[in-house]
Parts: structure tokens; C-alpha cells; sequence
């Protein structure tokens, strides 16, 4: 689950991570009164789940509260990277003597946590990665230790030469390690950590992605979710623990297991068609899952088609192949529905299925040939 | 012979009692595991009915379970918030190998509980994994048993179903497995591609590897390049998430590509830069194989 | 540090542990007000850094607040094992269907916190360790991930048959190792942990030692400190860190350095005298330590002579010398002083403290047998 | 020969422009110590000017220092609140050995960091000790190098000054040592009697060892019954305490008795059980180790 960045430096500074204040605002008036309450010069910053908002031009310099009216009135509502932004967070200008680049993400390979640091800040950290790797410190925290104090030392030693700052920011490098740990993150992040002209360090930017297995036992994490921020099919999705991405496609795809769903786009592709979704219905037959991925694909107008491929292994194909004509008893569907089953009681669901006027197949070739085609008539 | 588990598997059923642990464990015990015991806390002293009118015994702790029955291997099917727990209990309880079936354990968790399992020098298969099977000795998981039948190929893959599909294709043409494995999902996963092909290349009986990778991180490239510096036999890629889109979770935990790595794309050009066959379609893995192994 | 039963309960309390409600009462009149506060039977406890409070009559159980009053009255005041008794805990009395001992300890050998638990609780622990060790279930926590679930549940499983009751020992057995950790203990105990008719576990005893380093980064836990419960003499040595500990003989001994000071005692007691102390002024030549040490020496009215007994390695002997001599000027020594000093300059320092006028020694039995003999003239 | 420290250790000292540490690094800089390096966090740079005119680098991280100067060996004279995490951090950099000096560290800190060190392999000694040292090739910690000289003895002891006491006697009449080691005074150390009575074993020119102990543990029993077991050279002990009440610390951390274990006539009936030549009075090791060497 991705947090907005005036959420993310709520959970930092509540670590005690040094960040300049800020408020949010939902409308230009808004915007214009909390620059007024700050006075001199702001920022107004969209806040949306999507890097590149400086290149999209949702980051903006206000001299003036009537300045900041005009940039929030300019920002809200933008489109950036197919996300509406809804808010804008309104934070003083700082005076940036030096950025640099602090984040901390879950490694695959060290199974660790593990930080990044470059003294090249305020810039795409996968950019310096791969112009030059030389510029970032990286550390593995062993997660039964923590990040240890000599070791925030280590990485901060990379960015400062001035022992006072190499200090704040070696202080500021654990804090973002508790805040990591404290909120359930796969990822946090400080881009860029500035210092001032005082030799003081200060997080101006702020982005956190929490891991979603962490939720059941965060609720004030959880609370953070802005269902706003992403399709309202998603949001269905999630509520009714099926996992859906919303694509561009009109091939509407629905399949158990999330390898085979991938596969099952990927093949559709192949034979020239585009996928409308991933979705994955897990293992069940239950009726009620099925009657809401119905839903939640059809209610994407780009659908042409409907492509189920069901692999029976524990789950039988006849359950399933029961729930699926059940469910499209209950809802109106009004595109074609083609499906594939193959597996444990194939022939019994086949059976079912063509009874209940569905074209069936046993080849996950056959079918996804059938449903591009059906998706260009 | 084949890897991990075979007739002397032992195993221990962790969360035994529960809907899906006792399901899975009638399940294993028809297929001819030898199931010796099962974990719940609070049942202990209570008897597991299996299929056949056959019980076996159920302790409060592991470590009591590892003491009266000699278990071997444990497989465990108890909820995310307990799961890492569980995992530390059974390496703490000396079994050689810890299959991880739960799915939405906190990755956090699973970085203690890796780093625990790997001081003791005990393997975890998974989490988020449908387990391993070896055709005709045991199964342990969830992977359907209709779909396998004995053979020479040797089978890893990060996802469940679209393995079943591709075994199921192997099977259906009549050519079997030693052993199929399922990695699992998630980002953080105790056994590897890698440990995998190591395994499989060891095992006389395996003539070729079918290998099914993903979108996100980076394991597919490490293996590709094991198989170019480790392995004699045949290996048979394919890689699922081309339409993916960069940035979202495919379901799976661990599927996602983040920034410019973990692309289906980088996957299989590392694939055929390192002497694998890679299947277009899952139906071209059949024919792959049977090119492999003439 | 070791802090009263009614302050590890309140540890005990707030890391979840189920103790049952107490006040603490300084007068009998405060004792009987809480005992109606509570109504019903009561215990009346009394409160000080020792074991064997039962068998020296401190803890009584008292049917009516009159009662309680009378029972509080009695344990006022009463010496337990050389410490006064300044307060008592009044808490209702439980009804108990069985008595477990759980305890946790930094242990030596394992270099790790080791919990210890028996189904025979309510008696000594050591006892039990003695004379039927198989009663007893032993766990060393890896301090690097703290006590894991299963291995709470573990232990409680050696207690209990109950899953229920085992479920909750368990709970307050994780809880206690929270508390444990959060205290900067050394040791803490629950003796007995109780459960009752309905299936409840109980705290109804509870102890705790602090780890003295921890203290100075938990104040909350350093206030805990309870001065009236140690002689006045060993507050004062605190504070002028120094290591002191009050005996019963009557050579006070001044030594630098732990080892030296305890084969000080040793040898003084071989030579037929009895120490009055240990005390370890450190590698300090500093004289307002050895100012603050004969304070605290003669403070003592059983002292008939004090005796130094200083190993110059890194110190300087004469600096010693000079720090003994300006010290005496100070403060008026009524008692014999017989010094020995020997290492680095230790000519130097001999003549400077035969000059002032005192019995100036290079070996340790001389010096010793000298004190001896000055204790029993 | 000597144990643990020799003409080839290449010391690293941590906290080196403290009070302590700059002290006893020009200390050990005079006796002839190899100080290669120094850490202070926001000093590196900078250089330490030695006795005689000399000077070491300072750096602001162990990872540099020893990096940078091929350190194998560091002392910790940092204060308590950051000590544990010093003794991580020379563990990280590779050292071999990492002496503790500090006193007053948390001994759950101290647990963690143990447990670091052992899984790296890498020595401590202490903490809450005063070093080691082998008369005339090096000195590592505060022990003062005068009352030394080169001889035949090895020496270790829980305590600082009684040792100093012990180690005098014996040079004062002209009995030598390989090596003094104090293991320190804290309930949890790194180094027991144990491992250096296994190195003064190994250790050829060591002919005798003289073995101080104290009050609290269990140390020494084991150490007797080592000693029984392991070593062909004699064992000369002592044990401070026999005046020392129950359930009182007695200075050092570990100076307490607990319950009926560690008090001092457990311990010196051990060493008696065990062929250890227990000394009554300090004055008495002389005696005991001229007998020993004849």
C-alpha cells in the first residue's frame, strides 16, 4: 500500500525525523490561507502515488498566497500518470545548501532490510544506480539487530564531510530505520534530505510504501489508505480479498492463481489481443467471489470479453464451473463469456457449463484465440 | 531418488486441526506421506483421523512432536500473524525442512525467521508456496496429486496453478516428474531457484529442469547464469508477466517490477543468453522438454 | 537495584500482566482504610529487599480491616534480616487452585536471558532446583529475537494440562519478559503465578532486580530507588561512586580495585579480624573520593581502624599519598589509619605519609596482620 | 610465543581522543604497542601524536580504519551507553580480537553483542576488563606495564589490581610472564578462563599458569574441571570472596553470590579437586609457582 507523501511525513516526523511543517489543502482557498499562515515563500506539492509530479509540473514555487491559490487551483484536479490529484500539501521553501538521497527498502537478495545513500540527491535514485553505482552506500541491516548506531554512522560518513551534520543526519538515518520498522514498510524514503545553510538536516521529501501483510496488525497504518487515490475496481477488489489490476485492454480476464493470470494476459497478448485486467480468484468456487470479479470486470467499459481459465488441482472444476453458472444467474452480464477449465472433474464441468450455454474449452490456447477474437467483433 | 523429499520424509502437519491444514493433511496421508504427527497448541494428547482410519498423534509444541516421532520435515498451514513463529518453532525443533504454505506473512517477519532457519542450517521452502512433490514417494502441501506421475524432469516455479498447468501438460504426454517444486511468491523465500537446480543437477534420476520465473527481483537472472556455470542437463525456461505493468503487485507478493529490474523481458533474454529453452507459450514447455530429453 | 514488590507489580501491571489490585499503607490507619477499600479478606505484606518475609511473620492475612490494622501495626517497623520494614502492600486475598514459579534471569553460562519455570511455585526456587531439578522447565532467549511465542508456550505447556489456562500462562509469561526487558532487569520473578477456580492466571507475588547500568538511560525505573531501604552509608557511597558494602567487623578497608578489596577482607579475616566493609575507591587519586571514603568508613561506630590498601599500576602512589594526606587534613579521624601502598613510586608516596605522620606499609600481610591487631586493642 | 596479543598485532583504538583512550594509547604507544589507527566518529582525519613524537590516523569509522591500515585487533575505551554497539562495530570491520575496556555496559546490550561476535567469529575479551598483555611484545588495555617481565607464567584473572598485586610478586622476585590476561569483572564476558586456559595450553613457552578468580558464577568450577581434563601444565589458583555476604555485589558486576552458587569455597574446592594448588593468601601464588616451575 503506497501512503501520500504528507502522510508519510506524519510517520517520520512522529520518529523524530527532522521535517519542516506543512498542510494539506483540498482547494485553492485552502491552499491560499495556509500559505498566508506560514508567510514568505512556499511549495505546493501534489500529493499522489506517483514519482515524476516535479516533470508533470505538480510542484510549485509560491512567492505569494495568492501565488499558491493559483498553483493549487492549477495542481488540483491534474492528471498525473492516470491518478487525479485531489490534494496538495503546502510546505515553506527551504534555503537547500546540499540534497542528498536516504532510503531504506526490503532487499530480495540480502533478505534485509537495506539502505541506500548518495550524496546526489533531489534525483531518480535508480538513475545514479545506473550512471554511477559509485555514488551510493549501501548497507544490509541484519533485522535481529536493527540498524545499529555505528552503522547509521557509516552511511551518514558517506554524505557529510562536518561531523555536526554527519551526526543530525546519522541521528535522522535511525529514525527513518524506526519509522521503516514502526509502520510495517517494504520501503521508505527521503528524497532529498537537505541540509541548511545552519548546517541543520531536514526531510523535504517523503515517500513510503507499507506491506500490505502488515496491516491486520496496524490499524492506524491502515487508516491511511486513500481509496481515492486508486480506481474504485480495486477497491471492490481488495474488499472482496480477490487481487485485481486494472489495465488498458478489453480482453476481461478472470483466473486462479496468480502465475496462470499473468500467463493467461501474457497469452492473450500473444494471439493480438489486450488484456483488460489481472485478476486472480484464488482457489475458490465460492459463488460470491466469482458474482464480484463479474462485477468487477464488467463495470470496466473497455470489456469486451469475458476469459475465464480455471486449473482444477485441489479446487474440483465442477464447484467451480457451478459457481460460475450460478453467478452469472445473479448478474446481467452483457458481453460474451468464454471458459476454460482443465483438471480434476474436467469433463463433469464441461458438462455443466455448455448445459448453461457457455463456450467451454480444455486448451488455454483455444480459449484465449476465442476470447481475442470475440474482443474485435 | 529425487530432492527434498522422498520415502523417508517424516513429516509433521504445523496447524493440523485447522480447515486447511486438516484438509491438506487427509489429502498427504492418502497420497502415501508418511505422516507422523501434528501441532496445534492445546489439542495435544488429541489423535488426527486420517483417511483410511489411520490416526496419528497431536502435540502442543514441536518440539515435543520432533522428540516422540522423529519427524523429519514439517509443513506448516497456520495463519500469517502466526506462521513466522511457527517456522522459527519448527527449525527450533530440529527438522531438516520447513515447507511454508501460508500466504500475507509480514516480510519483516520473514526476514528474522530466514535469518533463525539459516543460523541452524535448516531449509524453509516458501512461505506462500503450494510445497513439493515426488511422484510416487511423498507430497507435501498442496499441490494436486492427480496431475504428477513419475518421470525424469525436475520442475521449479515461483507460482502454483501455472505450474499444475505445465505438469499436467507434461503428464498428459506421459512424460514424469522426479520432483516438482513451488518456490513460492513471495519477495522473501527461503529456498531458491538456484538451490533448486543445484538439487535437481545432484539427483541421477532428474534428465531435465523445466524452470517457471516471473516478474520481480532478480532470481531468474542468478539461476540462468547457475545454469550456464553448473549445469549439465537440459533446463526449459518460460516466464510469466509480460503484459504486466511496472509498479503493480500481480498478486503474488513478490511480482512486481520495480524501477527498471525484474521485467519478464530482462528474465528471458538472461535465459537464452544462458543456454536455456524458453517456451513462448506453456504449451511449448512440452515440446521443449521432449526436444531435451530425445 | 532491587525495588519492592508493590513497584515490580506495577511494572508487571502495565506490561500486561494480570496482578491483582494493592495499595501500599505506611501507618496501620492507611492499612485498615485500604483493607474496607477492598472489603473481604486482605494480605498484609510487608515491603523490603529481602526473601523470607513469610517465615519472619511479614506477611499476614487479615479476615476483617481491624485486623488489618492490628497485622500492619506489628509488621511496621520490624527488622526482616537487618532491614527495616517502612511499608506494607494490602491486597485482596485470592482464592488459589494452584501455586507455579516463572522467573527469568541473565544467565552466566548461556549469555542470555533464561527463563525458569515449575509447576511447584510458592516455595524457594533454588530449593526446588536442589532437590528435584527434573520439576523444573529451563529456556535460554536468544536476545536477538526476544521470546518467541512457541517458546512462551513452551514453557507454560510444563505447567499446565488447561489449553485455556496454558494459553493465558503463556501470555503473562511473554508478558513478564516484556517487562523484564523494559525494565533493564537482571532478574525478574513471579512466585507464585496463581491460577484460580474459574481458570485465571494470577500475579500475586512479584520481584525484580535492575541491571544498575540500565539505570541511567531509564530515569522512570532509576526513581524506584528506595534509599530507606538501604543503610544510609551506601546511598552516600552511591553517589560518590564509590563500591561500598556494610559489614559487621570492625577493620574498614579502603581499597582500590574490586579483587583487591574482597582479598583485602579475605586476609584480614585470616589474620583473626573481621572487615567492617568492602569499599573499592577506584584507580582515583582524587581527594575528595578518599574524603567521601572515610566519611562513610567512620560513619560506622563498630570501626576501630581503617585500613588502605593501595596497588599503584597506572595511579601514581605519592599522588594516593598526597590524596590520604590532604583527606585526614579535612576530616578528623578518630581511629587509627595504617596504609599500604606499594607499585609505581612507591618510595615517594611512603615518605610523604610517614611524614604526615602515618604507619606506612609496602606488603599487604604486614599491613594487614598491623590492622588486626590496632582492631582488638 | 604469547596468547592472544604478539609483535604482530596492528591495534586500532576506539575512542581514542577520549580521556581514557588518549591516555593509555600513549601508554601503550611507549611499552611498544603496534597503534595503527584510531576512531573518533567526526575526527577522522585528524592525526594522534604519540609519546615520541609519532603520530596515528584517526578515522571517523572502524570499516575505514581497518580498511585503511590492516587492524587486527581493537580496545574499547568509548563510554558505556555506546560501548556494546563499539564492539559491534569492530566485530563488522574484522578484527580478531576486540578488547572491552568500558565498565557499566548493560548486560542485555552485552548479550546482543556477544551473540553478534560469535556468530563472526571474532574475540572478546571483557568487557569491564583491563587488557592483556605479553611482556615485551605488546600491551592491549590499562594493565601497567612496569610490574611485568618476560617469563615463563601465564596469568589470568577476573580482577585488575589483584592481579597487579599477583603479577608483581612474581617479577619482584625475577619470575616471568608470557602473557596476563584479565577476563574482566562483568557477568557476561567474551573470553572465560576456559579459553585461556586452552591457550596457555597450546601455548609452548608458557610453563605455568596462575589462575585468580572470585565470587559469583560458576566460572572457575569449569575451569578446575578443564583443567583436570586438558592441561599437562600445572595450574596455581586463588579465589577472592571467602568474607563476602550472599546476594551483595561486591564491586564488579559479577561479584555476586547468587543463591548457594559462587561462593569462594565452592570454587576453591574445585581447584582442590581438580590438582590446582590454591593459594590462601595472594602472598602465597609466589611460593606455589616457584614449586610449580622446579
Amino acid at each position: 500500500m503506497n501512503i501520500h507523501e504528507y502522510q508519510a511525513k506524519e510517520r517520520f516526523r512522529a520518529a523524530g525525523i527532522p521535517v519542516p511543517p506543512g498542510e494539506v489543502a483540498r482547494t485553492p482557498d485552502e491552499a491560499e490561507s495556509i500559505a498566508r499562515g506560514f508567510g514568505g515563500t512556499v511549495v505546493v506539492k501534489a500529493q499522489v502515488h506517483s514519482g515524476g509530479r516535479g516533470k508533470a509540473g505538480g510542484v510549485k514555487l509560491a512567492k505569494t498566497p495568492e501565488e499558491a491559490r493559483e498553483h493549487a487551483a492549477r495542481i488540483l484536479g491534474m492528471q498525473i500518470k492516470g491518478l487525479t490529484v485531489e490534494r496538495v500539501l503546502v510546505t515553506p521553501a527551504e534555503d537547500i545548501t546540499s540534497e542528498a538521497y536516504v532510503g531504506v527498502l526490503v532487499d530480495r537478495k540480502s533478505q534485509a532490510p537495506t539502505f541506500m545513500v548518495s550524496a546526489e540527491g533531489g534525483v531518480d535514485i535508480e538513475e545514479v544506480a545506473a550512471t554511477h553505482p559509485e555514488a551510493i552506500r549501501r548497507l544490509a541491516v541484519d533485522p535481529r539487530y536493527g540498524l545499529l548506531p555505528h552503522q547509521a554512522l557509516w552511511l551518514a560518513n558517506s554524505l557529510y564531510d562536518d561531523p555536526a551534520v554527519m551526526k543530525r543526519a546519522a541521528k535522522a538515518i535511525g529514525q527513518l530505520y524506526r519509522a521503516f520498522v514502526d509502520s510495517g514498510a517494504s520501503m521508505a524514503e527521503i528524497n532529498p534530505l537537505i541540509t541548511t545553510a545552519d548546517g541543520e538536516v531536514k526531510a523535504i521529501d517523503a515517500k513510503m510504501s507499507i506491506d500490505d501483510n502488515e496491516l491486520f496488525r496496524r490499524p492506524e497504518v491502515a487508516a491511511m489508505r486513500d481509496t481515492s487515490a486508486e480506481p474504485p475496481s480495486e477497491t471492490k477488489a481488495r474488499e472482496a480479498s480477490l487481487s485485481y489490476v486494472k489495465l488498458d485492454g478489453s480482453v476481461g480476464c478472470c483466473v486462479n492463481g496468480a502465475g496462470l493470470a499473468m500467463a493467461t494476459m501474457d497469452l492473450v497478448k500473444f494471439y493480438g489481443g489486450e488484456p483488460a485486467n489481472f485478476l486472480d480468484i484464488g482457489g475458490s468456487s465460492n459463488p460470491e467471489k466469482v458474482v464480484a470479479a463479474l462485477e468487477i470486470i464488467t463495470s470496466d467499459p473497455n470489456v469486451k470479453v469475458i476469459l475465464f481459465n480455471i486449473f482444477g488441482g485441489i479446487t474440483r472444476c465442477d464447484d467451480v464451473a457451478n459457481g460460475i453458472v450460478e453467478a452469472t444467474r445473479r448478474i446481467d452480464i452483457k458481453v460474451p463469456i468464454v471458459i476454460r477449465l482443465t483438471g480434476t472433474n474436467e469433463e463433469q464441468a464441461l458438462e455443466i457449463l455448455e448445459r448453461a450455454g457457455f463456450s467451454a474449452f480444455t486448451s488455454m490456447d483455444e480459449v484465449v484465440e476465442k476470447a481475442v477474437a470475440l474482443s474485435k467483433a | 531418488m529425487a530432492i527434498f523429499i522422498d520415502n523417508d520424509t517424516r513429516l509433521v502437519v504445523q496447524g493440523i486441526t485447522g480447515r486447511d491444514g486438516s484438509f491438506h493433511t487427509r489429502q498427504m496421508m492418502e497420497y502415501g506421506t508418511r505422516v507422523v504427527a501434528g501441532v496445534t497448541p492445546g489439542k495435544g494428547g488429541q489423535r488426527f483421523e486420517g483417511p483410511a482410519g489411520e490416526s496419528v498423534p497431536i502435540f502442543d509444541t514441536m518440539d515435543e512432536a520432533v522428540t516422540e516421532t522423529g519427524a523429519n520435515c514439517s509443513v506448516i498451514y497456520v495463519p500469517p500473524a502466526f506462521a513466522a513463529d511457527a517456522i522459527l518453532e519448527a527449525a527450533d525443533a530440529g527438522v531438516d525442512l520447513v515447507v511454508a504454505i501460508t500466504e500475507g506473512i509480514p516480510v519483516l517477519d520473514m526476514a528474522r525467521a530466514h535469518a533463525f532457519a539459516r543460523d541452524r542450517g535448516v531449509r524453509v521452502l516458501g512461505p506462500n508456496c503450494p510445497g513439493v512433490i515426488s511422484p510416487g514417494k511423498s507430497k507435501v502441501g498442496i499441490l494436486p496429486a492427480q496431475i504428477v506421475t513419475e518421470g525424469p524432469v525436475g520442475v521449479v516455479s515461483r507460482s502454483g496453478t501455472l505450474t499444475y498447468e505445465a505438469v499436467f501438460q507434461l503428464t498428459h504426454v506421459g512424460i514424469g516428474q522426479t520432483t516438482c517444486v513451488g518456490i513460492g511468491g513471495d519477495p522473501l523465500i527461503g529456498t531458491n531457484f538456484v538451490d533448486c537446480l543445484a538439487a535437481f543437477e545432484a539427483d541421477a534420476e532428474t534428465g531435465a529442469v523445466v524452470m517457471i520465473g516471473e516478474i520481480g527481483g532478480t532470481d531468474e537472472q542468478e539461476a540462468a547464469a547457475y545454469v550456464q556455470s553448473h549445469l549439465t542437463k537440459p533446463v526449459v525456461g518460460f516466464v510469466a508477466g509480460q503484459t504486466a505493468p511496472p509498479g503493480r503487485r500481480m498478486g503474488h507478493a513478490g511480482a512486481i517490477i520495480s524501477g527498471s529490474a525484474g521485467t519478464a523481458e530482462e528474465k528471458i533474454r538472461a535465459f537464452e543468453e544462458n543456454g536455456i529453452a524458453v517456451a513462448k507459450r506453456p504449451v511449448d514447455i512440452v515440446g521443449l522438454i521432449q526436444d531435451a530429453l530425445a
